[in-house]
């Protein structure tokens, strides 16, 4: 038989590949999603592995050329720390909600038709973990498009329960090609004056051929690439598409995006910025820094003031969700270790604790049908467990200490502090948590301390099958909050070879 | 300029000619159903005249049989589409121009 | 003159694409946004083509003697790679293309029109009845509170 | 300047002035029928660009699948856009300038069109020309290069490119200067005895020592399906998240005995006899057009669309009821799959058999002596299957839409 260990990076796309396709065929009921949770609890396993293979090996990166081409020519699959580190948490999340999803799915999407609902699931999380392994930059185009694709249809799923979904998900569409021609454009240019489409290559290229940095080839591609993959990660001008896609899209649906889509869009800013423009070029030369820094300030602050007024909870999620990636780019803005070390550690900590939160609404919507602040009044004592995961998730936002949001903005704000003149950016963290009590608060308080309106029906605790997932999430958020020597080691790691130009 | 020349220059010079009335009559009929008959028409054989010219210039005997297999599938394919077209307008009760009844298209 | 000529293709493919992006921003019509959206990205498609150009190139199929396969010929021939590329942008472009009409046709049904202006203005509407089902404030603080919660969007 | 520059201008201008008139007029079928004819034009532009496999798949896709698509939709939506007032958004204006601005700025550093001195011609791609890459650095237990192969004479095959050597430090590209034309390079046999192997016991043609020995002429298809096979997988994969998501977003349960929209065109005599004389030929076309991708344009997808167009034909000619007696629903969503299946199981034999993933020449112990044939063949039957089917789903749900 075939040496898995050989082969890791590929099984954890073709697994999902292959197996997504079947899934159509898997009929009707319970089946379509055990097949999805084998496939995704496969993958997770994988991504185990992968994980260990990088920290093993001596190097700190895995190669793997598809075709046995060499790697100029062909397509590289390229694994490092921060690689492995976020399809772990693609892998893992994307198992924990699938196992999430069946209830959710069943009360929400029409019975003939989860078959389709699963196979398109699994599809996009294997286009995810497609843009995460590979190495080569016009792959991570059409892997982005399969993950988007799969996206706007999974959101346009939600159609059944509110009209608003399709809207969210035509303009999403629309954002995000606009957002994906722009970044096929920056490849392009890449492509033209470099001559090649290997990230590794492209990077040595452009250090090495003297004056290609002045270029104003470059330069636009830069830009270009920038303005795409904001749209794609959802930075906060460019956020447009994510409230209404997150607030109508299927519950189960909220949580996997809100936990891997636009997490992985980072990442793409990660690689292109980092590893194929290098530190240098990008947080030297360009004033991305400073624009990225602005932008994400911004995005923070705002957004952290139109969640409090948002009555809708998924809504405010999706808003928070907006300024929690704000501290993520801000993090990698500031182009010093910690601060990139905050921002890998944020992705991990806010995908466990965005991704339990979404459940736990899904959980309510379950149970109410509606998760809007009015209708959570008094669920405290009638849905605890609940309410707790989604109190508990809500002080990681925070960052309280022992919890894992805590561990990640205390390396933003070490990450301000080591930057000259970079200290008011330490006040825009904290005032952002501030924000986030503010609105945390609301729902703590009208769950725990106040009656529901006379007449609603008593409601009981969700069951089994989305608490056990749910908690699973919020339970790693706390764990790793308490416990941060793997996460830290893993983000220091990640980003000195990040600082350090390429892995 | 060998014959074969002459014969492509003749050919392709007719084709364009007749493509190029096919464009005139395109803009100067009053209705639908006439323009249709221009265009398809002059379309039809202006393709095949190109094509066939084009023939004797190929040095290659597959080439050249593919081009006259595209004219064959050309003359037959383009006045089927012109049928049907004319037909659905028909079906769905467009009138014709005449002089009595100018009303038939705008 | 040989300059212009030199970066013309790069002007035209960014006219285009200009085309398309004006009409996916100007213009209500789902559809019309639709096709525009094609247009633009046929915009970056002559980018990636006329990359590949090279002077005097011909197509980049070895010309192989059927008497004697082991023969090539030289060229120059253009370069295959941005073809490649473009061949899987078109599909890509396509099913981007199919994803929206469909979710049009469903629009349609759910709003009878499609025409993006008409359906903000529902949407606009079906936020303001969320809000005030949701609120916990009185209902009249609500709808005077949704005109700033609803904007920011 | 040549003819490929002066054709290219004139067709450009051709279609600048289609893509205003796309944007620009109410009637929304005027609009469909301008987008079709745009894409014949730009299927010429790709011709003159010497791009014939991209101009075969923009003049199938864009000239025909997606004018099918888009007047399918149109007939379940609006034929008319809305008038609104303004005739000039400034808005989009702005930005659109802005954008264009920031874009026509890069283009000035750029190498000029068919500047042979691009980056892009002579660094990585002579190598996947030439078809050796598979001998590249000869390292990593790749192939080592025959006895007698010369690697610059394989380099050398691009004509006046091979001149130019991979110099990172090579900034001639840059001053955009016009090399000296030297007319048109005739075309020169290089020596092939020097490398060919000697006719193997099997009787095959003695093969040039290149990765595909000497099986595919089509350098587009030598990176479409072997070097950049990968990319092409989910290319495939990308069509068939397109139909599924639209089977999960459209199909509603077929009630029993609800009458068919649209009436089948069968009592036209004209059609129906055209249609029964073409069909067969129309899918025999699409099979060759599939299988001879490796020698000339073409490949699983161009092949893939024109077998759906000719079943299209049927269905608009004989009614869906005879196109689902031939292929029924349920039959076409598992051919849909068995497509992206056949691609990447191909992709997993190869694995099994003990190489890499997609590494075509592990099956030659298959199929010994054209094993790379044999992998390139399979994964274009892949992609004409699921295109083909996908098509035909996607035209099937929007015609079985009850019109408005």
């Amino acid at each position: 038989m075939i040496d898995v260990q050989a082969h890791l990076p590929v099984l954890i796309v073709t697994i999902p590949l292959i197996g997504g396709v079947l899934t159509i065929a898997t009929g009707r009921g319970w089946k379509p999603w055990a097949w999805a949770t084998f496939l995704t609890g496969t993958v997770f396993y994988l991504t185990l592995r992968l994980m260990a293979q990088v920290l093993a090996s001596k190097t700190g990166v895995v190669s793997y050329e598809l075709g046995n081409w060499p790697r100029q020519w062909g397509i590289e699959y390229r694994v490092d720390a921060l690689n492995a580190f976020i399809l772990l948490i693609v892998g893992g999340v994307g198992f924990i909600t699938t196992v999430y999803a069946k209830l959710s799915v069943e009360k929400e999407i029409p019975a003939d038709r989860h078959h389709f609902f699963y196979a398109v699931w699994v599809l996009a999380l294997c286009g995810l973990l497609g843009i995460t392994v590979t190495g080569d930059a016009f792959n991570v185009y059409v892997l982005l498009e399969i993950s988007s694709l799969t996206v706007y249809a999974l959101i346009a799923m939600g159609k059944d329960r509110h009209r608003g979904a399709l809207t969210a998900s035509l303009r999403y569409l629309i954002l995000g090609s606009v957002g994906a021609s722009f970044i096929l454009l920056g490849i392009g240019y890449l492509m033209m004056i470099t001559g090649t489409l290997n990230m590794q290559d492209m990077h040595e290229r452009l250090m090495s051929v003297p004056g290609i940095q002045q270029s104003r080839t470059v330069l636009v591609a830069f830009a270009f690439l920038l303005v795409g993959l904001s749209m794609k990660m959802a930075l906060f001008p460019l956020h447009m598409w994510l409230p209404r896609a997150y607030t109508y899209a299927p519950s189960a649906v909220s949580a996997l995006l809100a936990a891997t889509a636009t997490k992985v869009g980072v990442y793409m800013a990660f690689r292109f910025l980092f590893t194929i423009f290098g530190v240098g070029f990008s947080f030297g030369m360009m004033p991305s820094g400073l624009v990225l820094l602005g932008c994400a300030s911004a995005g923070i602050i705002i957004t952290g003031i139109t969640a409090i007024r948002q009555t809708n909870l998924k809504r405010m999620l999706a808003y928070s969700s907006v300024g929690q990636l704000g501290y993520i780019v801000l993090g990698f803005a500031l182009a010093n270790v910690h601060g990139v070390a905050g921002s890998v550690a944020h992705i991990f900590n806010h995908a466990v604790m965005k991704g339990g939160m979404f459940m736990a609404l899904g959980a309510i919507v379950y149970r109410l049908d509606r998760c809007d602040i009015r209708s959570v009044r008094g669920l405290g004592k009638q849905m605890p467990l609940t309410m707790a995961a989604f109190t508990v998730g809500g002080l990681g936002l925070i960052g309280f200490p022992l919890t894992a949001g805590f561990i990640s903005k205390w390396y933003l704000v070490q990450g301000c502090l080591e930057r000259p003149h970079m200290w008011p950016l330490a006040g825009v963290v904290l005032l952002g948590s501030l924000l986030a009590v503010v609105y945390i608060w609301r729902v703590v308080e009208a769950a725990y301390f106040q009656q529901p309106d006379p007449g609603t029906p008593r409601v009981e605790e969700a069951p089994l099958l989305m608490l056990i997932p749910m908690w699973a999430l919020i339970g790693a958020s706390v764990f790793f909050g308490i416990n941060a020597t793997f996460t830290g080691d893993i983000a220091m790691r990640a980003a000195r070879s990040l600082i350090g130009g390429g892995p | 300029m060998l014959w074969n020349e002459i014969v492509t220059t003749v050919l392709l010079g007719l084709g364009c000619v007749v493509s190029l009335t096919g464009a005139l009559g395109l803009l100067r009929m009053p209705d639908f159903y006439t323009r249709l008959h221009t265009a398809g028409k002059t379309d039809s054989l202006g393709q095949f005249l190109i094509l066939l010219g084009l023939v004797f210039v190929t040095p290659d005997l597959l080439t050249q049989i593919k081009l006259v297999g595209v004219a064959m599938i050309l003359m037959i394919a383009a006045p089927t589409a012109t049928h049907a077209i004319t037909k659905a307008a028909h079906l769905n009760d467009l009138r014709p121009w005449t002089k009595r009844d100018p009303g038939g298209e705008p | 003159m040989t300059h212009v000529l030199g970066i013309y293709n790069y002007w035209i493919y960014v006219l285009l694409m200009m085309i398309g992006l004006y009409g996916v921003i100007a213009k209500p019509n789902l559809i019309k946004q639709a096709i525009a959206l094609g247009l633009f990205q046929t915009g970056i498609f002559l980018y990636y083509i006329s990359m590949a150009v090279i002077d005097d190139g011909t197509a980049p199929v070895w010309f192989v003697d059927p008497q004697d396969p082991g023969q090539k010929f030289m060229g120059p021939y253009d370069n295959p790679l941005p073809h490649v590329l473009i061949l899987t942008a078109i599909v890509v472009s396509v099913s981007v293309l199919a994803v929206a009409l469909a979710l049009i046709i469903n629009i349609r049904r759910a709003y009878g029109t499609i025409e993006a202006d008409q359906i903000e203005v529902m949407d606009q509407q079906d936020r303001l009845a969320e809000f005030r089902a949701g609120a916990t404030l009185d209902a009249a603080d609500a709808a005077e509170l949704a005109g700033v919660g609803g904007h920011h969007d | 300047m040549n003819a490929v520059v002066l054709i290219d201008t004139l067709l450009l201008i051709l279609v600048t002035i289609t893509a205003v008139a796309i944007i620009e007029v109410r009637n929304l079928y005027a609009s469909v029928m301008l987008t079709s004819v745009y894409s014949l034009l730009m299927a010429l532009v790709w011709v003159n660009m010497h791009s014939m496999d991209v101009a075969f798949t923009e003049a199938a896709v864009g000239g025909g699948i997606s004018t099918i698509l888009l007047i399918g939709t149109l007939v379940h939506t609006a034929r008319e856009e809305r008038p609104i007032k303004a005739r000039v958004h400034w808005k989009a204006l702005l930005v659109t300038a802005v954008t264009g601005a920031a874009l026509i700025y890069g283009t000035f550093d750029m190498p000029r069109f068919g500047d042979p001195h691009a980056p892009i011609h002579h660094f990585r791609v002579p190598e996947m020309m030439a078809q050796t890459v598979g001998f590249a650095n000869g390292t990593k237990g790749k192939q080592a290069p025959p006895e007698g192969f010369d690697a610059r004479e394989y380099r050398s095959f691009n004509g006046r490119v091979a001149d130019i050597p991979d110099d990172p430090t090579d900034t001639a590209w840059r001053e955009t200067s016009v090399l000296a034309q030297d007319g048109i390079i005739v075309p020169k046999v290089i020596g092939h005895a020097a490398h060919a192997p000697v006719h193997d016991d099997a009787g095959h043609h003695p093969h040039p020592a290149d990765d595909f020995n000497g099986h595919v002429p089509n350098s587009v298809t030598s990176l479409l399906a072997a070097y950049r096979g990968y990319d092409t997988m989910f290319e495939t994969t990308v069509i068939f998240t397109a139909g599924i998501s639209l089977i999960m977003l459209l199909r509603r349960p077929r009630r029993q005995g609800e009458a068919q929209v649209g009436a089948p065109m069968v009592d036209q005599a004209v059609l129906r006899v055209v249609t029964k004389m073409s069909v067969p030929f129309i899918l025999l076309f699409g099979l060759y057009v599939i299988t001879h991708g490796e020698l000339g344009p073409g490949g699983g997808f161009q092949g893939g669309v024109v077998i759906a167009c000719g079943f299209i034909l049927y269905a608009l000619i004989f009614g869906r009821a005879a196109l689902y007696r031939v292929l029924p629903p349920p039959v076409i969503d598992v051919l849909t799959g068995l497509g992206v299946l056949l691609y990447s199981g191909t992709g997993a034999a190869c694995l099994l058999l003990g190489g890499q993933f997609l590494d075509y020449s592990m099956l030659n112990r298959l199929s010994p002596g054209d094993g790379e044939s044999l992998g390139m063949t399979l994964v274009e039957y892949g992609v004409g299957i699921t295109v083909s089917m996908v098509m035909l789903n996607i035209f099937n749900q929007l015609a079985e839409e009850q019109p408005t």
